[in-house]
């Protein structure tokens, strides 16, 4: 159990914290732009920054003004950070106490082969699982990990984080994983934290953080970009009426206060379709428009709708089967379906 | 217009290298190397050779165990502290060298209470080797402490900070991580203080004509018996000087 | 354990540190500034400022007028003729500076070709404002040239590309990019190039013992009549040395 | 129009080419892994590089031995590379012949506001944007970007990306395009070209390289992350059906020779469903299988499923709604379909 109690530190212009955080034996992923305080929320655990104010304790341990060395808190660098002088054994074996350790990790993280090579001929990947084993070599109490994936191309990331997924599973000690890619938060954490300016926004599972966001800065950071301004029509314990511009939607119960609020609408929860007469049962927010661009975006297309009658334009993005089904083309009319359970709503102040 | 100026600028980078070149070959063109080796056994060139290794060593051996501590405390330290304290390592290094003999003799000079103390023991401080070790030691140590410096710098604090998360102490991460890596500056550090203490001249002139050091033969065999005597003593500097340059590579 | 030997790294460092700032504190100490700064008016030490300003103040223009391009060139060439001239302009540096003396009169000495014919048309080589000059110019130079290329190095040559790929010229991208950037580590050569051409003896004692110049002056002094005599040019010199460390930061 | 005739470059350790390309007035898009030789062609462009062998011509001028300075070969570096002593204003107006161009440039750009500041006060989009302002004041020939987007946040890279389509659309000049990021590949590029090992592996429309990868390595490369080495049991004129493993599957006609194919279908064009009735008239591909392991990736969920009678693992990327009304979990039993139009078979040697 790692344990952050109103942790506070001041640099020149940036200010972190106070931030209150428990890490049970969890993943927990940190999720937040760039200069909004992740990696000095790692530096102040492992003990390379000193906090200002607040106490940190691992597994009930005080860890204020100890040393790095007894602290037992392993990190992984974003480039791994490898002593660029020995091998990838001698990086390995500097960590562990017991000899027969390195063999074990070694072929856990599939890198026996290479052991004997030196950091610079390593590819990123490599690299990166040298370093997971040089980490995990010192049997630490809680382990830390800086965007650890970032400098990676692609298909060696998607099958990087598979397998840590796998090994985290396996650990039984606070985890977290520091990243601004919110797919890889998403993936790998039990639970997420969103930064931002050196606080915490939003802290959750990460499906209930990315579908029920509290602020446009999360909703945003985290891919909603459908956000508009509406007022309540009427609020019952099943559902909430909502206008926006000359539309009226409506979304599932909501708890939020006041009469303004943002919708928040996710663009992969948007569907499109022909015709309106279509009735699925949750399909109740069905709103004609006419296509003003869409994007190829491999994977997916992105297709941006102006909604008739209403001055917003919501964006969704579609499989490719259903792109080529619907013919979709720029200025061709079609119709936008939202299920009220996909409309969340923040309360303005 | 612009190839004129690439050929300007061509022109005069060559004309000081030739300004280099050109007086050392001469050195070596204007004395038949034959008479040179044969002089090389003369008495007062193997006494002035041995003075001067002899307390170049001694003083790059103190510089290196004294400044290396100091050279690492710079390069890990931050703000008003490090600037005033390089400035400080800094100042034996833009003092003229005639000037470093001055101030030396102020402190250890035979009419001052510590030189009178020291002489009194049987260890005169200047006109002995050990106030050739002293002049050497002031005007060279800044050297090690100033490359050292640079070469700490020069290797990522992370991987420091990486090695004492591994559990290891700060001894430790010094001796297997950052040393072996900064290693090679530390050398050229150390390369360039013996250079610059077995070339030593103004500060030890002041401090101790005798016993006589190769540079203080040189000047002293060229003002009463003419250029041509101090060649066989430039020869091992010079010999010492390009020595030092394959280290440097 | 740990705390054993982070004292002890902290104790060998400050005594290095004693060893710069005692001598020079024991300078200022032992003689009243009112003394010396009476004595600061007496001919020979004008005299002797005088020449060394002139010549320092020449030779440091020489060095960074010939210097500069030859840093730039270094900076941005590769391979091996980049480490062989490197070595060659380093060279002075490790010499030792009677040595540079020596090699110096080997081409420019009264008895050379080229001595000779500069004595004829009135402009001797040697003994002359003009020795202290080239004396000067041989140990001094390689400051800027080090100094600048380090500078030149850290300008990121991508901004130089993106000039060039705006459709400027070489020189342009020279001028409005990578000096104003160099500026900076340029001043830092050409300061160091000055005190070490001010503070110059062994070379300029080889050359030019007249006219003299403030190190030959303080040596005169000295060895003539005694320590307290050499102070108002000293004093002059440390005040140098130190608007060269305020100029350097 | 720029035109690269068997280009080539060798360093130690890497050889790139022979290249040749076309590029008229259009967006080429380049992908590639890091280090497969993509700088490299930026740099052989720009002039920083010059090349062994082959030639480049623009708008029929010959570049080759010309000064970068004559080449009017704009380029976009990956942080921007402004000048750090200047304010935007002042590196605009640089490479500008006209100062109204300045003003006319920056208002595109919407960067009036911070035209007095420095660059390194500047946010990474912001510095973009100067960036590409500096660029086009020049008026180049030819417009080339270094990932130009990959050092920033997602939501702004989101926008900006945008932006840059935009933008594009309003020149008339030869764009080359660099990326690693295969979604931003897809989204700008009119073409596209696969690097890889200092080659091209494949050049086309974005749409036709995503569906019809010519080689595993494009296909792994650009997401698609299911392939099965499968036998030819038929093919006519209308359609192939294939053996892998004891299943057969039936996919569209191909061209592909030999009787050994790699049979390629991309995550996104899987559907899962609870029951084999369902009968969609383009879902002939049925196949019964048990859910292994799902991974929440934010906009989409990734299912990965164990296929019956057969040793392979279909992975399928579907959408929230579609993973919330099949309520799937590890070793549930599930049903994949793929349309015969999303099964692509590369023949092997």
């Amino acid at each position: 159990m790692l344990e952050l109690t109103a942790l506070s530190k001041t640099y020149d212009g940036f200010e972190f914290g106070p931030v209150d955080l428990t890490v049970g034996e969890e993943v927990l992923s940190v999720l937040g732009p760039s200069g909004s305080g992740k990696t000095t929320l790692l530096s102040l655990i492992t003990g390379t920054t000193e906090p200002d104010s607040g106490s940190i304790t691992l597994d009930g341990r005080p860890l204020d003004r100890r040393s790095l060395q007894e602290r037992r808190a392993g990190l992984v660098f974003q480039d791994g950070a490898l002593f660029p002088h020995m091998t990838a054994r001698e990086n390995i074996s500097y960590a562990a106490t017991d000899p027969d350790r390195v063999t074990e990790l070694a072929s856990l993280l599939e890198i026996t082969d290479i052991l004997d090579r030196r950091p610079p001929t390593l590819s990123g990947g490599e690299q990166q699982r040298v370093a997971l084993a040089r980490t995990l070599a010192a049997d630490p109490d809680t382990l830390l990990l800086d965007e650890p994936l970032s400098s990676l191309d692609a298909p060696i990331r998607r099958r990087l984080r598979g397998e840590l997924h796998t090994l985290f599973e396996s650990l039984t000690i606070p985890i977290i994983y520091v990243t601004h890619d919110q797919r890889t938060a998403t993936a790998l954490g039990d639970r997420m934290a969103i930064f931002r300016d050196g606080t915490i926004a939003q802290r959750g599972p990460p499906s209930r953080v990315l579908t029920r966001p509290e602020t446009r800065f999360v909703a945003q950071f985290t891919g909603t970009e459908n956000l508009f301004e509406g007022t309540i029509v009427t609020a019952s314990e099943e559902d909430t009426t909502v206008r926006i511009g000359d539309r009226t939607v409506r979304a599932s119960a909501t708890d939020s206060a006041g009469s303004t609020v943002t919708v928040c609408i996710h663009p992969s929860r948007v569907s499109l379709s022909l015709e309106d007469s279509e009735t699925r049962p949750e399909s109740e927010n069905i709103l004609p428009g006419t296509v003003d661009q869409w994007l190829n975006e491999g994977a997916d297309y992105r297709v941006d709708v102006d909604i008739d009658g209403a001055p917003i334009t919501i964006i969704a993005t579609i499989q490719p089967a259903v792109f080529d089904r619907l013919a979709i083309d720029t200025g061709s009319p079609i119709h936008v379906s939202v299920p009220p359970s996909a409309i969340h709503l923040i309360s303005r102040q | 217009d612009r190839f004129d100026w690439l050929s300007v600028t061509f022109l005069l980078g060559a004309v000081l290298l030739c300004y280099y070149l050109v007086p050392l070959l001469s050195l070596i063109v204007s004395q038949p190397p034959g008479v040179v080796l044969e002089r090389l056994r003369a008495p007062e060139v193997v006494s002035a050779a041995t003075t001067s290794v002899t307390a170049a060593v001694t003083s790059t051996a103190i510089a290196t165990v004294f400044g290396l501590p100091l050279a690492y405390w710079l390069a890990r330290v931050d703000g008003r502290m490090k600037t005033v304290v390089t400035a400080l390592v800094i100042l034996p290094l833009v003092l003229p060298p005639i000037v470093s003999g001055m101030v030396l003799l102020t402190v250890v000079g035979p009419n001052t209470l510590l030189g009178e103390a020291a002489a009194d023991s049987g260890i005169p401080l200047t006109r002995s080797l050990v106030g050739v070790v002293l002049a050497q030691t002031f005007v060279a140590s800044p050297f090690v402490v100033v490359t050292a410096k640079t070469a700490f710098e020069g290797v990522d604090r992370r991987l420091e900070y990486a090695s004492q998360s591994l559990g290891k102490s700060r001894l430790t991460t010094f001796r297997r991580v950052t040393l072996p890596l900064a290693w090679s500056g530390i050398l050229a550090g150390i390369t360039l203080a013996f250079a610059r203490a077995i070339g030593e001249f103004g500060a030890t002139i002041m401090l101790a004509y005798y016993p006589r050091t190769m540079p203080v033969q040189i000047w002293i065999s060229f003002s009463t018996l003419g250029l041509e005597n101090a060649f066989p003593v430039a020869a091992i500097l010079v010999g010492i000087a390009i020595a030092t340059l394959v280290v440097l590579n």
